[in-house]
């Protein structure tokens, strides 16, 4: 029995499992549900860590069943897609513990935590796709898995903004459809293979080329959040905290951006889409995207939603590094995938933290927020530093190698872009740090709960915790084997040389 | 891994640790303590470099002769202002006086350890975020606008480090500075490279025209504040400057003749206000400002005249360390000026009367010591020309000997005299 | 000539019966409309079975018609039953107007 | 093992097929107390029956047989290939699903009329899908058709009523062309066999003629835009086993026969009928989708995804012209899943109104939480409707849009994909909803375990085809039905 061929289904069956029995129980098995969700964490990360093991050893996973006529369901376990993995699993469990200790005695638990694992199934199977209809199903699936996690609230407001995400995502699902399925009818093969399985198409398909790479990056530039496709992102905010934490870091948003990832690199191939003239204009608008985010994102009172055009901009370093096209700037922006869910989903985990024990929602009411909850602030400290890209946190390092891929290319005016990106991170995250820590403790916050001696629950205090250090050690120790910069150059060196 | 190397490792982490308010609260002095891993190293160690591959992208921190003393009078500083800071304060429980100061404390002994320029903008940033913390720490709203101005000047320094950075990076891999300086000074990028560097510290030093930030915060704050204010900040851009710009390798003339002229400048428009401001206390704020465009100057002269430089660039670290100690004697002196002549709240009828008088005494006096300030000042800088002068002339090698022999002797003397200075007041 | 002209009288009849089924309303005429329609198909079916005029007709389409009277009997016993109770519960033995919307 | 293996393939499941249920509907109508019991028993014989008659065909190729020795014209030959293997598979296990549910929703009265007619109907569809000739086929739809008319009226009051009449008068009238047509090729090449037919059909007016008429006929029994004026009413106001089974099945009976009658005999001559299909099949999908879009009772909405879902059967036939099978195989996979999930969406809906007493979409007032089985067979069978991956819809639809792009279709491909998104609006409308609280909250009442499961599985299937086409497609290609010649069953 072979067994490395099973670990990836395997992998994608370690929370699927899980979530299917989950939906079962009944809402007073806390334990039992608990258990099963750590259970299949342990697991999936225990698997991944022997994937990215076997992989650094040259090891080759792989599950192939058949799916359609000429077409199969592929798994497989490259470098970038244990790069994504590895983010997933390992967030999957910070964020199920949050989950835990952030929806205690609160009701419908089981359905939520069921389609939270499906949401993590489908952004393992999203990773770990070995070929372009494998990707589409899990990506749909992924829609599909947010949408009842996003209006778990079922508050009026929660639907129209379940219903604004369906609307976005299922359009560009659409477009990715269409895309995929022509390139199909192209080339007769949807296989990943690095540097692109286009190479061999004449010249006589150029331009539906073209229009097929606009579709995909459509499609996928709605869940990554491209602008002017990112209406959903900051509507959706009204979701519970560990969800929008999941949203922004991991799940949808990162989907989009490996999404189109794998598109440059295993699709078309960078060369070739360079070739196309396409590349371009995809660093123009993520460029574009990261600004006008950033800018969005001064005038929002509302924390979450200021974290949320925060993501839109820090979501498109991604694509921009993709888009510049050279060996150093894929590494910026492959890292910054794994850099930017590390810090952002500190960031959603705090404001949790804050309106779960404090009731804040707004940055107008974090004065003196510091007082209280020091640690929570503390790591919120961290992660707005490392969006605004100060050394030695993760973000300084993805914004380095894009900085230097930049430069590489020739593309000088990406530079502008990463200094005004970064000048406006700290416009608008430095006066919450200010407020948060400089100014006076009001005499009440608004909806105040108390748990003891601790500033709040420890399986809320726990996770932006880890997360923190994580993002931070991702920065410190960038050059250690196994480091998220590792991989990325690991993943840099096959797509280029 | 030896003495020496842990001694450097431990300068600047072991403030860091204590920066963490769980292990500084249950230690007695943790600020002083806190010091001690680096006065060791002054004491103790001489020439050693430390690096370590795995931080970052490959960390070094290095010790050497000029380093050493430059680091015993910051020290020196750290320490005045921690004497300062907790005898007029009294932290409250959740105070993070201690923490803000001891990450600033440990950014500026990383920054002057450090020797190559990530190592330097890390610790770099962390000292300015840091110092801006603790500057805007406890006070009034005044100083969180001055504060607010210093942040921004901050933060687009730091972009232009940044991007200065890349620059170097894509041209070289090894980010040691020597290396540095060789590699920058002859590259297509070298202008924008050195635009970038010069904007950056002009910048964190509040050179003209950049000087606002500096005299508005330094009008605004308190006491031990300003001593930091003063020193830390404009002394380490001035370090800064020193390690990134490619000097003694190229001559620069077009930036030599700016930076000539901006020093100038500078000097000129310290001397405008020494006349046009009636505020005694903004007194230091301006010395610095001069100070920092006399060094500005002299660095112009140093790129039109590499050679010259080679000469004479021993200087430049006694020139900072000389900038600290000078701008601290300054502000304790015009501080006890200002204690001393404070009207006492004794009665509450005639007090009023006692102001008015007081008042217009103060006046008289403030007028008569800006006079003298000014001759001081005037002459002290006409002194400094002639020393610099004098020391082109004089034969280079007695004076390199001169350099060598002061050392760590001469630098207690130094600290024991600013200890003196301070048990006076 | 003969087994022609019963086809086209046929399919005249099932023309009627499909005029008659749309432009009543009377459920009992529609109906009716539909077997006007029935025997017309069946008159094509026996009229075309018939090949020459001496040789034997064609058995199969008389076996489909009786087959189809069968049917029609039993379909039209079930539109009787249905309009029967339609109009029991409406008053009414027609179909309501805009029911589908 | 050997002697099962011989009892396997030498039964005769395919008579099996059509005489067990019909000997049930008359046990079902004598002893009407143990009607539930004998109906789902005999539901669970048909299933087992379709994977007798799947192994002997996956052992010796296409069945064939003619009652009695007697051969076409006069006597009733049985056939089946992959394609009537499939349809019959398709009825018996929605059909269990149905009886299922049936159990738990008739109370005695209506039980007793429900299982005899249900019987019946299956007893003809499955004769249906057997007939190798197109007089049989008459029969078997006209049957058919009839059952479905008395099911429909059994709930009775007015609107049911109504339906039903409207829906018998429309298949009355549908069945009568179909027969015209049947008499005028039985003019033109004696005989009515379909393998016969298909070797001697030639490019005339007769046959123009019949197809037209037959065509007609049938398009008016599946509500193929603009003949569909009489499917929404009717299938929104039966109960809901019974929406279930019209929707799902019956409809598929009349296209069963216009596509055999197609791939044997019209293909080949069809005079650019396939273009006159796939324009009304394009209308169907958008009108159709808009239409369900626009209604605010849920069984309604239901109804006119049918109306669109059927629209995408028909876009197919110009495509087929060129890429044959693969198109084919969609239009089979589409039919099959749209009968797992209209099943399960009707039988949803039956739950809901049995719990809410109305299927007003506005105020379906947080079903999630109170009948989340309900809610996720919806879900689950409005993935497949949308044909999200991975679904049986999606397999089909997939295929499509394949062949639509290498044929350089656009028209077609925004059809299909405008349909997805249109279909997605109006799943997710309903969906939305049932999260939210509702303004005005009803007095609910207990929804039996049973009903959920049942729609719940159902849905399952639906989604399960997804993955199983790789088993499936080579099922359907048993005897090559769907290969254009003249045809050689």
């Amino acid at each position: 029995m072979n067994w490395d061929a099973w670990i990836p289904l395997l992998v994608v069956a370690s929370s699927l499992l899980p979530g299917l029995v989950i939906f079962t129980l009944a809402e007073e098995q806390v334990r039992l549900r608990t258990a099963l969700n750590l259970l299949g964490a342990f697991v999936k990360l225990a698997l991944v860590s022997w994937m990215v093991w076997g992989v650094y050893n040259g090891h080759h996973f792989e599950t192939r069943l058949p799916l359609l006529p000429n077409l199969e369901f592929v798994l497989r376990a490259g470098p970038l897609a244990l790069l994504f993995v590895g983010l997933s699993t390992v967030l999957w469990l910070v964020t199920t513990i949050y989950a835990i200790g952030y929806l205690e005695g609160s009701p419908h638990r089981s359905r939520f935590f069921g389609f939270f694992s499906l949401c993590v199934t489908a952004t393992v199977g999203v990773a770990l796709s070995g070929n372009m209809i494998t990707f589409l199903i899990f990506y749909e699936l992924l829609t599909l898995a947010t949408y009842p996690l996003l209006i778990h609230r079922g508050t009026e407001e929660a639907r129209k903004a379940g219903h604004t995400y369906l609307v976005y995502t299922m359009i560009g699902g659409a477009l990715l459809l269409l895309g995929t399925a022509w390139l199909y009818s192209l080339t007769g093969t949807l296989e990943f293979t690095p540097r692109g399985f286009l190479a061999g198409l004449g010249e006589e398909h150029r331009h539906a080329l073209i229009i097929i790479f606009v579709l995909m990056i459509a499609g996928l530039g709605v869940k990554a959040a491209i602008v002017p496709l990112h209406g959903w992102l900051p509507l959706a905010m009204v979701a519970p905290a560990p969800v929008s934490a999941l949203l922004h870091a991991v799940a949808v948003v990162k989907a989009g951006a490996f999404g189109i990832v794998r598109v440059v690199y295993d699709v078309f191939g960078v060369d070739f889409a360079t070739g196309l003239g396409v590349m371009e204009p995809l660093a123009w608008l993520a460029g574009f995207t990261i600004i006008y985010g950033s800018l969005r994102a001064l005038f929002q009172d509302d924390l979450k939603r200021r974290l949320a055009f925060s993501t839109i901009s820090q979501v498109s370093y991604v694509v921009l590094g993709v888009a510049i096209a050279g060996p150093i700037a894929t590494i910026g922006g492959v890292v910054h995938l794994v850099h930017q869910g590390l810090m952002k989903i500190t960031l959603f985990f705090c404001a949790g933290n804050l309106a779960e024990t404090l009731g804040i929602h707004k940055v107008s009411e974090m004065n003196g927020v510091g007082q209280r909850m020091p640690w929570t602030m503390a790591a919120f400290t961290v992660g707005a530093f490392g969006m605004i890209g100060a050394p030695p946190v993760a973000g300084f390092i993805s914004k380095w190698y894009l900085g230097m891929g930049a430069l590489e290319a020739g593309q000088n005016w990406v530079l502008l872009v990463l200094a005004g990106s970064s000048l406006l991170n700290a416009a608008y995250f430095l006066p919450i740090l200010y407020a948060a820590w400089f100014k006076k403790t009001p005499s009440s916050w608004p909806h105040e709960h108390d748990f003891g001696r601790m500033e709040t629950a420890w399986a809320l205090l726990l996770p932006p915790l880890i997360t923190a250090a994580l993002a931070l050690a991702a920065g410190l120790l960038a050059t250690l084997p196994f480091s998220p910069l590792d991989w990325a150059k690991l993943i840099s060196v096959r797509e280029f040389y | 891994m030896s003495i020496a190397d842990s001694l450097l490792w431990l300068a600047v982490c072991w403030p860091l640790l204590l920066a963490l308010p769980a292990l500084h609260k249950r230690l007695p002095l943790p600020q002083l303590l806190a010091m001690l891993p680096a006065v060791l190293l002054i004491l103790f160690v001489v020439d050693n470099t430390l690096t370590v591959p795995w931080l970052l992208f490959g960390t070094s921190f290095s010790l050497d002769e000029q380093t050493r003393w430059l680091l015993a009078v910051i020290v020196a500083l750290w320490l005045l202002v921690a004497m300062m800071l907790w005898r007029t304060k009294h932290p409250a429980p959740n105070n993070y006086l201690a923490t803000l100061f001891l990450l600033t404390m440990s950014g500026n002994i990383g920054l002057i350890l450090a020797s190559d320029l990530v190592t330097f903008f890390c610790f770099s940033t962390l000292m300015s975020y840091g110092f801006y913390g603790l500057l805007i720490h406890g006070s009034n709203d005044a100083v969180r606008r001055a504060g607010r101005l210093y942040l921004i000047c901050l933060i687009v320094a730091d972009l232009a480090l940044f991007e200065a950075l890349l620059l170097v990076a894509s041209n070289t891999e090894h980010l040691q500075f020597q290396l540095v300086q060789q590699v920058m000074s002859n590259v297509p990028t070298t202008d924008f490279y050195m635009a970038m560097v010069l904007g950056a510290f002009a910048l964190k030093a509040g050179i003209w025209p950049f000087s606002l930030w500096l005299s508005t915060t330094f009008s605004a704050t308190s006491s031990p504040k300003r001593l930091l204010l003063v020193s830390v900040p404009v002394a380490m851009a001035l370090l800064g400057m020193l390690r990134w710009l490619p000097l003694g390798q190229y001559n620069f003339d077009a930036w030599g003749l700016i930076l000539q002229s901006i020093g100038g400048v500078g000097i000129l428009y310290v001397m405008f206000k020494f006349y046009a401001v009636r505020q005694i206390r903004l007194f230091p704020a301006y010395a610095a400002i001069a100070y920092s465009s006399l060094f500005i100057a002299l660095l112009g002269i140093g790129l039109t005249y590499p050679s010259l430089w080679h000469d004479f660039h021993y200087l430049a670290y006694p020139y900072i360390a000389v900038l600290v100690i000078s701008m601290v004697c300054l502000i304790l002196l015009l501080g006890r000026v200002e204690h001393e002549h404070q009207p006492p709240e004794t009665t509450l009828h005639g007090i009023k009367q006692l102001n008015i008088y007081l008042k217009q005494k103060f006046e008289d006096f403030i007028q008569w010591r800006n006079v003298q300030l000014h001759k001081l000042n005037a002459l002290r800088h006409a002194a400094h020309q002639i020393v610099l002068q004098s020391l082109h002339v004089m034969h280079m090698q007695k004076l390199q000997r001169l350099m060598d022999r002061w050392s760590v002797r001469m630098m207690m003397a130094v600290m024991m005299g600013m200890l003196l200075i301070w048990l006076m007041i | 000539m003969s087994n022609i002209s019963f086809a086209l009288a046929g399919i005249g009849l099932f023309v009627l019966g499909l005029y008659a089924l749309i432009v009543h309303d009377h459920l009992l005429r529609k109906i009716l409309a539909i077997n006007i329609m029935g025997s017309g198909v069946s008159l094509v079916l026996v009229a075309l079975a018939k090949h020459g005029g001496d040789a034997l007709p064609d058995v199969v389409p008389h076996a489909m018609v009786i087959t189809g009277i069968v049917v029609a009997v039993s379909a039209t016993a079930v539109a009787l039953v249905l309009m029967v109770k339609l109009a029991t519960e409406t008053g009414r033995a027609m179909l309501p107007d805009d029911s589908t919307e | 093992m050997k002697l099962l293996q011989v009892f396997l393939t030498d039964t005769h499941w395919a008579i099996i097929l059509v005489l067990l249920p019909l000997a049930a509907a008359v046990l079902c109508f004598l002893f009407s107390r143990v009607a539930s019991f004998i109906g789902v028993t005999t539901l669970f014989a048909l299933l087992l029956s379709v994977v007798g008659l799947g192994w002997q065909m996956r052992e010796t190729g296409v069945y064939h047989h003619a009652i009695g020795g007697w051969e076409a014209p006069l006597g009733i030959g049985l056939y089946a290939d992959g394609l009537s293997l499939l349809m019959l598979a398709i009825t018996a296990l929605v059909g269990l699903g149905i009886s299922i549910y049936a159990t738990s929703y008739f109370k005695h009265q209506d039980a007793a009329r429900f299982w005899p007619l249900w019987l019946l109907l299956l007893a003809s569809l499955n004769a249906l899908y057997l007939s190798a000739d197109i007089f049989n086929l008459y029969i078997t739809l006209e049957l058919v058709g009839l059952a479905a008319v008395a099911l429909a009226s059994l709930t009775g009051g007015p609107d049911a009523l109504a339906g039903a009449m409207r829906y018998l008068l429309t298949t009355l009238l549908g069945s009568l062309a179909y027969l015209l047509g049947v008499a005028l090729l039985y003019h033109g090449y004696g005989s009515v066999d379909i393998a016969i037919l298909a070797t001697q059909a030639k490019s005339e007016p007769v046959l123009w003629v019949a197809f037209g008429l037959m065509g007609t006929g049938l398009a008016l029994k599946m509500a193929l835009v603009p003949l569909h004026f009489w499917l929404p009413a009717t299938h929104a106001n039966a109960s809901a086993p019974v929406s279930a089974l019209l929707s799902a099945l019956v409809i598929k009976g009349a296209f069963y026969i216009l596509l055999r009658l197609w791939l044997e005999i019209f293909a080949p001559h069809s005079g650019g009928a396939e273009t006159l299909f796939g324009l009304l099949g394009s209308v169907a999908v958008i009108w159709g989708s808009l239409q369900a879009l626009r209604q605010t009772r849920l069984k309604l909405l239901i109804a006119y995804s049918t109306v669109a879902q059927l629209g995408y059967l028909f876009i197919a036939f110009p495509l087929a012209t060129i890429a044959g099978a693969t198109v084919w195989i969609a239009v089979a996979y589409l039919a099959l899943s749209h009968a797992l999930a209209k099943a399960a969406m009707f039988l949803a809906a039956g739950n809901l109104i049995r719990f809410g007493g109305h299927d007003r979409i506005a105020d379906l007032d947080r079903v999630v939480q109170r009948l989340p089985l309900t809610a996720g067979a919806f879900a689950l069978a409005g993935v497949s409707i949308i044909g999200l991956p991975p679904s049986g819809g999606f397999v089909g639809k997939w295929l499509l849009l394949e062949s639509a792009l290498s044929q350089g279709r656009w028209d077609l491909v925004m059809v299909i994909l405008l349909g997805s998104l249109l279909a997605a609006a109006y799943v997710f409308k309903v969906l939305g909803r049932t999260f939210t609280k509702a303004p005005v909250s009803h007095e609910a009442h207990a929804v039996p375990a049973r009903m959920e499961w049942v729609a719940l599985l159902l849905a399952c299937g639906a989604i399960l085809l997804g993955f199983l086409a790789p088993l499936i497609i080579p099922l359907m290609d048993i005897g090559n039905p769907f290969t254009i010649s003249g045809g050689q069953p």
